[in-house]
C-alpha cells in the first residue's frame, strides 16, 4: 500500500492529480505556473519520456535545472530537441504535435471556457475593467489548438460560473453539438478540470462539466457548495488518492524548493 | 477597410523599398539610435518575451528622453511595459502609452502587473487583446510582406468581438477561418546576445518573435551584450536570426537585459525585479514615492545601463550570472565566432 | 471546394494528432523504410533543391521497390525527378509518376531535364505549375497547420488559370492578393548532413525548405551523411532544423545525395551527373540503352549507396569532397557537437 | 580612354552590360546562370558593396569560392549573411527587401511579360506542350515582388513576341495603366531587358518596350529586325560601350574560367 502523505497542501494535490492524468510519451504544451511544476513530477515518475513544450520556442528540454519561472526562460532551453520562438511552438500545436495542453484561468463555466482576461461586464467595459487580468498569453492558443486540454484552477464558486466575464480560451463554447468544429477549431477540447478540490471531465452529448473525482477530504456536496453552476454527478464518483510522501517530497525538495508556483502555507 | 495602427501593408513595402539597406557601420550612441528612430505617437514592438531579453536598456533611454502616446505591441512582456508604463504613472506629461497590442503583460513567478492594471481599471490606454501566437502570428504576416495570414486560434473567443481579426469561410475546406491583419511597428526595440557592427545578430535560447518584430518593423534598433567581429558571425550564417538589413542601429550594451534573464549570460534578478515590481504595486495602492525614488536612483539618476549596473552589487551580478543554466555563451564566442 | 493531393488539411490535423510522437529509436534499413511509408498513389515530397541534398538514395531504393501513380510534391528538383521518370521511361508498369506539382525540374549548370520534356511532351503526366516560393509556402501553410497562405506571387501570371491557387480582395486592404491551399504529402523524403536515432535533425547551409516539408507529411523518412548521438544534437538546440516527432525512419547513409551536393561533405559531381543525364537525353531522343545500362548498373545492379560508391573512383570522390567549399562539417561536428 | 576588348562574345557582351546596370549597395536577387556571372563581375568592379541573395537561402556571401553552379549549391553559402531556406529568401523579397531580381526567359513580350514554363498553345495544349521548358523556379516570385527586374535574353524574333506562349514572370502584364498595382503585386516590374543586341527599357506611359542602346555592331535597324514586335525607338538610342580587356579577362580567368554559363565560342 502506498505511503500517503499526511500534510500536503491543496496546491501539492493539484500538481500531483495534474501529473497523474499526463501520460507518458505524449507531448504536452506547459503553460506557466503549476502544470511546470507537474509536468516535471510527471517526469520524475511515471512519464520520463514525456516531451514538454514551451511557448517561448523550447520543444523536449530536460527539466533538471531547476524548475523554469517562465515558459521563456533559460531554464526550459536545457538539451532541448529543437528551439526556435513562439510561431514556432504555436505552428507545431496547430499541425498537431501537441497532445496535451496544460493551463489555468481565473474563471471557468460549465463547458470548460476560460477567462483570464478580464473581469467585468463585456463589451461594455471591456476598456475599463473592473479587475484586468494579465490577458491570455498562450492559453487560448494551446485550449484551441493541442488535441485535449487540461485545466488547473482553484476551486471557488466565484471562479466557477454559469456565464464568464470574458471567453479568453474556448472550451466546448455554447455546448452545442461539434460547437468547436463549427467554429473552426481543430483540437478536441478540454480533457481534465483539476482544482483544490476535485477531478472533473466533461458529459459527452451536453458537454458540461461532470464530476470525476473529489480530493481527499471533500465530497460531493462540498465540491458542488464550491461551484457557481449545477455540475453533473455520475454515480462512479470516487475519491482521488492523496499524494504520497515521496511525490510531496519531489515537490517540495526536488521541483520547488522555493515555493516560487508551489506555496509553502498548508491552507489558501 | 481597417485602420492600420503603425504602418499599413503598403506603406511598409513602400517605406523598405525607399530605405538604404546598403551594409555599413550602424553603430551609435544608444541616446542617438532612440533620439534618431523612436518619435512620439510611433507604434513600438518590443523584444524579447515576458522578462526574458526585455529590451530594458532602450525603454530606460527612451523614458529619459521622454515620449508620448506610444502604442506598444508585443506577445508577452513584463518588464518593458512595466517601466513604460511607470514613467508614464510618474509623469503623463513627459511619457505615456496610447495604445497596447498584446496578449499578457505580467512576470509570470514574479507576480502580475501592477501597472497594467493600473491603466486599465483608471482607462488610461486603449487595450486590442490577442493570444501569444496571435501577435507573433501578425509580425510574421508583417515581416513576410503578407497582409494577413491565417490562424486557428483563438477562434470561439470574446478576443474575435474588440479585435480587428476577421473570420471567413476558408475557399479551400469551406471551414471558419480567422484572418489575423499584419502588424508593422514604426520601430522594434530588441536587445541579443551578440551582433556584428553592420546589424546582424546571434541570438541564442528562445527566438521569442524577435526576428519576425525587426523585419515587420520600419526601423530597428538592436542592442546587443557583446559585438562581436563580422568575421565571427559569417562562419556560421545559419545561426544568424536577424540579418544586418533588419536593422538601423546597433549598440552594445552588456546587462541591456537587466533585471531580466538574457540566456546564455544571465538569469532573471529576483531581488531587482521584486524591488522595482513592488514599488509598482504601491503606486497602484495610492503612494508614488516608492516608484519615484526607483526612477529617480535608477533611470533618471543615471547616464546609461553602465551606471545603472554599477549600483547593483557585484555580489548580485555575480549570482545571476553563476544559476543562469543557459548554453554558455563563452562557447558560441570562442570557439563559434 | 478544392481537389487535394496527399492529404486535405483535416486529415492532416488528424492523422498526426492520433499518431505516435513519442522520442524513440527511428533507425532502420531504407528498405524497411520505403516499403513502410512509401505506398503506390502517394503524394512524395522530394527534398533538397534543384541537385543539392537530393534524396537521391530513397529515390533509388524507391526505384528498386517499384512504385506507380506517384504524385511528386517539390518546389525546384533535378535528380530525385529525373531518376524517378528515368525508371518510368525504361518500364511504366513498375515505376510511375501520375502527377508534378512543381516549379523547376531541371539541373541548371548541367542543363535542361531531358525527361520533363520526354513525359510531358508525350503527356505522361499530369502537370501543375507553381512557382519555387509558391510551392515552398504550400508546404509552410502545411506545416503550420493553415489550409491556406497569402502570397503576392505570381499574381498575372498563366500559372492561375491551370493551378489551384484562389485570388480574393483582401478583407484588410481591399486589393487582390492570391491564396495557396496548403500542401500535405503522403511521405517527405529528405537528405540531411547529420541526424540522431529519434529524427532530430542539423542541417547545414541553404534549408531548402525541407523542415516544411517534413512538417507538412504525414510521414517523412530521413537519410543523413552522418548518425550523430543525441547528446551531440541538444548540446546545440537552435541548431536543430526538424525535430524528431516530424520523422518516421532515420537511416545513415553515407553519400546519400551523391551525386549532387550536400553542404560541407561534398560538392557536385559533374562527370556523374553528366553521364547519367547523357543517358536520359539519348533515351529522349530514342534510345534507351545507355540509360537501362545505367540503371543496371547503378540502381538494380546494387542493393544500395554504399555498393553505388564502391563504383565510383576514389579519386573522384575525393575530389567532390576536396572542392566541396561549404563550411566543413568537421567543425560542426567535434566542436558543435 | 578605356582598354576595348576585340574579341568578347555576344555573352560576355550581356553579362558586362548587366554588371554595369546594377548599383552599388544594393541588395540584388541573383537567378541562376548569366546573371550570377554579372553579380560577381560587379562586386569585382563598380560594385563591392552589392548584397546578392539566392532563392535557396543565402544572403549576401561572398562569392569568392568559384561560380556557383547553382542557387543552391555551396558556393552562395561562404561568408553568408544570412541562410535559411526558400521561404525565407522569397519572405525578404515579399517584404522589399530585394532592390533588383535578375532573370531569364525563353520569352517576352512587349510589356516585359516572361515565359519560361512551355511553347505551344495554352490552356489547350498545357499538359501536352509542343516544348516543355524547366519552369518558372523563383524567376516569376522575382518578377513579382523585387522592385524592379532586370531581364536578360538572347535577342531572336521568335523571341521577342507580341504574344507569348504562357506568363510565367509578369511584366506589366497588359500595359493598362497600373496594371501590376491592380493585380495585387508589389513590385514596380521590369527595369531593363539586356541582349546579345541591344538594351531596352520600357516606356513610361505605354509600357511598351523602348530601345535604350545598340550593343556594339548592331544597328536600330538590325535590333528591330531581331525582335518580333514593333519597338519604341527613341531619338536618343545610343551605342553601348564595349567591354574591356579587364572585364572579358575576369570573366574568361577570373569568374566563369569552365564557361559553365558564359559559352566560349566566340558566336553562339
Amino acid at each position: 500500500m502506498a505511503n500517503y502523505s499526511e500534510d500536503f497542501t491543496p496546491q501539492e494535490m493539484i500538481v500531483v492529480a495534474g501529473s497523474k492524468t499526463l501520460i507518458d510519451n505524449k507531448v504536452v504544451f506547459a503553460g506557466t505556473g503549476l502544470p511546470m511544476v507537474a509536468i516535471t513530477l510527471a517526469q520524475l515518475t511515471h512519464g520520463p519520456g514525456i516531451v514538454p513544450v514551451f511557448e517561448a520556442g523550447a520543444v523536449g528540454p530536460e527539466l533538471s535545472r531547476g524548475l523554469p519561472l517562465s515558459v521563456g526562460g533559460s531554464r526550459t532551453t536545457y538539451k532541448a530537441n529543437y528551439l526556435l520562438g513562439l510561431n514556432s511552438a504555436f505552428e507545431l500545436t496547430q499541425r498537431g504535435f501537441c497532445d496535451f495542453g496544460f493551463i489555468g484561468g481565473a474563471e471557468i463555466d460549465p463547458y470548460g471556457n476560460l477567462n483570464s482576461t478580464m473581469m467585468g461586464r463585456f463589451p461594455e467595459d471591456y476598456q475599463k475593467p473592473k479587475t484586468r487580468l494579465p490577458g491570455s498569453g498562450g492559453a487560448s492558443d494551446m485550449a484551441c489548438s493541442c488535441e485535449r486540454t487540461i485545466i488547473i484552477m482553484v476551486h471557488e464558486p466565484r471562479r466557477f460560473a454559469e456565464k464568464i466575464s470574458y471567453i479568453t480560451s474556448p472550451g466546448y463554447l455554447d455546448g452545442s453539438p461539434n460547437a468547436r468544429w463549427r467554429a473552426g477549431l481543430v483540437g478536441q477540447g478540454p480533457y481534465r478540470v483539476i482544482t483544490t478540490k476535485a477531478v472533473m471531465g466533461f458529459d459527452d452529448e451536453t458537454k458540461r462539466m461532470k464530476l470525476i473525482a473529489t480530493m481527499p477530504g471533500e465530497t460531493v456536496n462540498s465540491v458542488q457548495d464550491a461551484t457557481g453552476f449545477k455540475l453533473i454527478i455520475p454515480d462512479d464518483v470516487y475519491e482521488f488518492e492523496p499524494p504520497t510522501v515521496e511525490e510531496v517530497r519531489l515537490i517540495r525538495e526536488v521541483i520547488d524548493p522555493q515555493g516560487y508556483f508551489v506555496r509553502k502555507k498548508i491552507k489558501e | 477597410m481597417i485602420e492600420w495602427t503603425g504602418l499599413s501593408p503598403d506603406e511598409a513595402r513602400q517605406f523598405l523599398a525607399n530605405k538604404d539597406k546598403s551594409k555599413r557601420d550602424k553603430r551609435m550612441s544608444l541616446k542617438e539610435a532612440v533620439q534618431k528612430f523612436v518619435k512620439d505617437g510611433d507604434n513600438v514592438g518590443v523584444g524579447g518575451f515576458v522578462n526574458a531579453r526585455q529590451p530594458v536598456a532602450i525603454v530606460h533611454e527612451i523614458i529619459r528622453q521622454g515620449r508620448k502616446d506610444l502604442t506598444l505591441s508585443f506577445a508577452s512582456a513584463g518588464l518593458g511595459p512595466e517601466y513604460l508604463a511607470g514613467a508614464m504613472a510618474l509623469d503623463e506629461s513627459k511619457n505615456s502609452i496610447k495604445r497596447m497590442e498584446f496578449a499578457y503583460f505580467a512576470h509570470e513567478a514574479f507576480g502580475i502587473s501592477p501597472l497594467l492594471r493600473y491603466l486599465t481599471e483608471n482607462n488610461k490606454v486603449e487595450l486590442e487583446d490577442w493570444s501569444n501566437y496571435d501577435m507573433s502570428a501578425r509580425l510574421k504576416a508583417g515581416s513576410i510582406g503578407i497582409p494577413f495570414i491565417p490562424c486557428r486560434s483563438p477562434l470561439g473567443s470574446d478576443m474575435l468581438k474588440t479585435n480587428r481579426a476577421k473570420v471567413i469561410d476558408c475557399p479551400f475546406t469551406g471551414r471558419p477561418i480567422m484572418l489575423l491583419p499584419a502588424s508593422h511597428p514604426n520601430v522594434a526595440i530588441i536587445h541579443v546576445q551578440e551582433a556584428d557592427i553592420y546589424g546582424n545578430c546571434r541570438t541564442q535560447g528562445p527566438m521569442f518573435t524577435c526576428p519576425e518584430m525587426s523585419m515587420a518593423s520600419a526601423h530597428t534598433i538592436i542592442t546587443c551584450d557583446r559585438l562581436i567581429e563580422h568575421d565571427d558571425m559569417t562562419r556560421f550564417p545559419n545561426r544568424v536570426t536577424i540579418p544586418f538589413f533588419s536593422v538601423d542601429a546597433v549598440i552594445e550594451v552588456p546587462f541591456g537585459a537587466f533585471p531580466g534573464n538574457c540566456n546564455g549570460l544571465y538569469y532573471f534578478d529576483e531581488k531587482h525585479t521584486a524591488e522595482f515590481r513592488g514599488a509598482c504595486e504601491k503606486l497602484r495602492k495610492g503612494d508614488p514615492t516608492p516608484l519615484q525614488n526607483y526612477y529617480d536612483t535608477y533611470i533618471f539618476g543615471v547616464e546609461n545601463t553602465t551606471e545603472l549596473i554599477n549600483k547593483i552589487p557585484l555580489s548580485q551580478i555575480q549570482y545571476i550570472q553563476k544559476i543562469e543554466p543557459g548554453i554558455r555563451l563563452d562557447a558560441g564566442y570562442t570557439v563559434l565566432g
